[in-house]
């Protein structure tokens, strides 16, 4: 009998609580991408033409960077479900260490960027570019941080095949640190 | 009662509700020289009158959560009050600084009273809201660590409840920002974006805690639901209300100086500033369906009911209407922002403090659950003129707002301030009678805990 | 225990994602653009975040309303997008 | 099987979305430091514009006026009055030294301040250098 597959549950994984942060963020930055497409709207070619001056590559390998951290998450999440505290540590850890990945990425991005003198203050693009890019980039690291809370616990055997709500409510933030990223890389670095 | 301490609750209430009275009587004289300009001139002018007006609102909701604290904390922590004597020394320290400070803003001429109290030597007067000498602010700080050492000491010994502890965290916070009162640059672009961390992050910021503290606790005990319930849910709503109210500040940052990009962070998450409001208002009328006792006291649960509902409409629908960067650009210093002002203060803070008064006196003065039937009967009343007549000054002032941004602003043969103000007076007419009414409504309140009834609603 | 049941579709999807961040990115890389590129990709888009939604977060498994919710978000920023980017032309 | 919602899950919500947002906050405010030389004027601050935001704090303008829409609103907006003024800061000096001391019968009238003349002088030069803030181009006109 496979239980794994079906989560038998009504609610939503994790802590509700969570799921409340989880919604106010995905409004944060719904609105936040909405406000880029119509100010994009107003300044085409500026928007354009800054566009062409980002990492489109740093861009998709983040990209890769996060959606294979998720996986990991999820894996992580799989593990716990047959009371594996420590193959779920490691997937864990694999998923914390693709986070840091990816914010070494971004450092770089964000270095070539200053050293060339942008700031939030260039133009208009911009500053939604580094706006939403660092505000994500924060997320990057709450999401981690919230994970590494999450392995501190499984390791010392604090979850098990019953009682996980707490590695749920990791990963539900996590993945919605992914989501958002899946919008913002096309939206920002590729479409025009 | 449980705890004898709580009775220094008491004059801090009573001196609350006096400057109150204290207050509405300014603003009657503001809005009488609104519209007719030589009114008490030169006695009292508008400015200082202002000036008294918006000191003796922050003054009286300090006292108001002071009282507040003083009352519910040996509550929640199940333990007396660590010192009511010092509790008692502050009071009279704090009233008495506050009284000298009005009566200097109305004795003498401000510049002497910035020379007397030695402004040259750190200059803090003469900014909005931040109009106290410097002494005095220093003061304020003084009163404000030792009280927070009395309330933190009976936390950290006693029971340690959610109440209990967001309440000190706001507090401390109201206590740490008003730090930046004493920061004032020449640069008055620096000064206005450091006297914001003051302003916006007291009133949307840690005052929200506060007051969601307070309301939390009036709610546990008027309806009986579960603790744990009400606990977790307070930590939601202040959770929102920080996440869209710091970045929130934002809103401020617009036409002062500050990079233009706070035109997007400031209109993106003052936007969602009402969201924790709703929260709060719906949280609060389900608390209230579920009960699971009929508390006596149904005076508090109105004020409690119409904080939250009131609440949302002046901070968080009025404060919508104008918060977005293209809106503000024209409305921003007109009528919109005192009409938003004056609904916010009142919803928020006003009805907080006066929901918790409501509350607790029956306790401290009759040493019952509630007052007399006749006594609830004229606060209900009172409540409702108070509000009712806040809701048309919001009105008539929005209208004002509207018309004065349209002509001095919008329309394509802008019209100087003054030739507007006169084609808006009408709106300050009526502004100054629903004024009156709400003072009616102000004596009303206050004739209330004198009301004598044969009947207690406690008996009944 | 066999946890291959739920593992196998999100390795997949996992895979599936990767592909067609690839395809993002060369869309990107061949630096067309116009309303029928925009579109390919916002669709991609919402396709990439709605298996998220469904497999890594799970809400495939949960009462419809959550995953509703979450599809008519996902929606709603996609297609004003779009909008946007219509009206732009 | 119901929902889990706990009060430690809230709490931590609480206390790490304050955290994040401060965070956030301050490093806004950082990046706001850095651009503010750029935005602010401050290369015209000269000991007379001390003196004269002195002279406009001590004698509790912003109890009537606005000054960058922040204020009072029962008299008009002083951010741009030295270009409402036609840039002329003896127009300004003028106004503020001839107020009537009983004021104006049945309207709003500013009250006679008695400044000195070098205080006036400072005052005008205060306002001009508001004046050249970069406001985001507020107010929207020059009514202010």
């Amino acid at each position: 009998m496979d239980t794994l597959a079906q989560h038998d549950n009504d609610s939503l994984p994790g802590d509700f609580a969570i799921w409340i942060f989880i919604f106010a963020e995905l409004l944060v930055f719904g609105v936040f991408f909405l406000a880029y497409a119509f100010s994009r709207a107003n300044n085409v070619e500026l928007f354009n033409e800054s566009q062409m001056q980002l990492d489109r590559i740093a861009g998709a390998a983040n990209t890769l960077v996060l959606i294979t951290s998720s996986y990991f998450v999820v894996r992580a999440v799989a593990a716990i479900r047959t009371g594996n505290s420590t193959r779920c540590v490691h997937w864990l850890l694999a998923a914390i260490a693709m986070g840091g990945v990816f914010l070494v990425i971004k450092l770089f991005e964000f270095g070539d960027k200053f050293s060339a003198g942008i700031s939030l203050s260039t133009n208009t693009f911009f500053m939604f570019y580094l706006s939403l890019t660092f505000f994500h980039f924060m997320h990057v690291i709450l999401g981690m941080v919230i994970l590494a809370a999450v392995l501190f616990k499984a390791r010392s055997g604090g979850y098990s095949a019953q009682e996980h709500t707490g590695v749920e409510t990791g990963a539900s933030y996590w993945h919605m640190v992914d989501l958002v990223w899946l919008i913002l890389f096309p939206l920002v670095y590729v479409i025009h | 009662m449980q705890y004898s301490s709580q009775a220094v609750a008491k004059p801090y209430f009573i001196a609350a509700i006096g400057l109150f009275v204290g207050q509405i009587l300014f603003g009657l004289i503001l809005g009488a020289q609104y519209v007719i300009g030589d009114f008490l001139f030169p006695e009292i002018p508008f400015n200082v009158a202002r000036m008294v007006h918006t000191n003796l609102l922050i003054v009286w909701l300090l006292f108001g959560f002071m009282g507040a604290a003083y009352y519910l904390v040996p509550e929640e922590a199940e333990r007396e009050l660590y010192s009511p004597k010092l509790a008692i020394a502050l009071f009279w320290i704090f009233l008495v600084a506050g009284a000298l400070t009005i009566v200097g803003y109305l004795a003498v001429p401000y510049a002497t009273l910035a020379a007397v109290t030695g402004n040259d030597l750190l200059p803090t007067m003469g900014r909005e809201f931040l109009e106290q000498p410097t002494i005095t602010k220093i003061g304020i700080v003084v009163v404000a660590l030792a009280f927070l050492f009395n309330i933190g000491m009976t936390i950290i010994s006693g029971r340690k409840t959610v109440v209990n502890i967001v309440l000190l965290t706001g507090l401390t916070g109201l206590a740490v920002l008003f730090l930046f009162a004493f920061y004032n640059p020449v640069n008055l672009v620096l000064d206005k974006m450091f006297w914001w961390w003051v302003v916006h992050l007291w009133v949307e910021g840690v005052w929200e805690l506060i007051m969601a503290a307070i309301l939390a606790f009036v709610l546990i005990r008027l309806t009986g639901v579960d603790r744990e319930v009400i606990e977790k849910w307070l930590y939601v709503i202040i959770a929102m209300a920080l996440i869209t109210g710091i970045i929130g500040t934002g809103h401020h940052y617009y036409w002062i100086g500050t990079p233009e990009y706070w035109q997007w962070w400031g209109s993106i998450f003052s936007a969602l500033e009402p969201i924790p409001f709703f929260m709060m208002t719906v949280f609060a009328f389900n608390v209230v369906n579920r009960r699971r006792k009929e508390h006596p006291n149904k005076a508090a649960t109105l004020w409690a009911l119409g904080c939250a509902v009131m609440a949302f409409l002046g901070a968080g629908v009025w404060g919508f209407l104008h918060t977005l960067a293209p809106v503000n650009f024209y409305t921003h210093g007109s009528q919109i922002t005192a009409a938003h002002g004056h609904m916010a203060f009142y919803g928020a803070y006003v009805l907080v403090v006066i929901t918790m008064i409501s509350y607790a006196w029956p306790h401290l003065q009759h040493n019952a659950p509630a007052a007399n039937g006749r006594a609830q009967l004229l606060e209900m009343w009172s409540f409702w003129l108070m509000t009712i007549s806040m809701v048309f000054i919001t009105l008539f002032l929005t209208g004002a707002g509207i018309l004065q941004v349209y002509l001095q602003r919008v329309s394509d043969t802008p019209l100087p301030f003054m030739v507007v103000q006169d084609k808006i007076a009408l709106f300050y007419w009526m502004r100054l009678y629903a004024g009156l009414a709400f003072f009616i409504g102000l004596c009303l309140y206050v004739y209330s805990f004198f009301a004598k009834g044969k009947e207690s609603l406690a008996s009944s | 225990m066999n946890t291959t049941p739920f593992i196998r579709p999100c390795t997949v999807i996992w895979l599936l994602l990767i592909a067609l961040t690839g395809v993002t990115y060369l869309v990107g890389q061949a630096g067309v653009s116009g309303m029928a590129i925009v579109g390919f990709v916002l669709i991609t888009t919402l396709f990439k975040s709605q298996m998220v939604v469904d497999h890594f977060m799970g809400l495939k498994h949960v009462r419809p309303f959550w995953r509703a919710l979450l599809f008519a978000y996902l929606l709603l920023v996609c297609g004003m997008i779009g909008v946007a980017y219509y009206i732009s032309l | 099987m119901s929902e889990t919602f706990t009060k430690s899950m809230a709490r931590n919500i609480y206390l790490g979305g304050s955290v994040f947002f401060i965070l956030l906050f301050l490093a806004l405010s950082f990046d706001t430091l850095g651009a503010l030389p750029k935005r602010d004027n401050r290369h015209n601050i000269t000991p007379q514009v001390a003196l004269g935001k002195k002279v406009w704090e001590e004698n509790n303008c912003l109890g009537c006026h606005t000054l960058l829409g922040e204020g009072a609103y029962f008299a008009p907006e002083l951010g741009n009055v030295y270009t409402r003024f036609g840039g002329s800061k003896e127009a300004i000096m003028g106004f503020i030294a001839s107020r009537p001391v009983d004021g104006i019968p049945g309207r709003r009238s500013m009250p006679q301040f008695n400044l000195s003349n070098e205080e006036l002088e400072a005052v005008a030069e205060f306002l001009k250098y508001t004046s050249e803030i970069n406001t985001a181009n507020w107010p929207p006109n020059i009514q202010g």
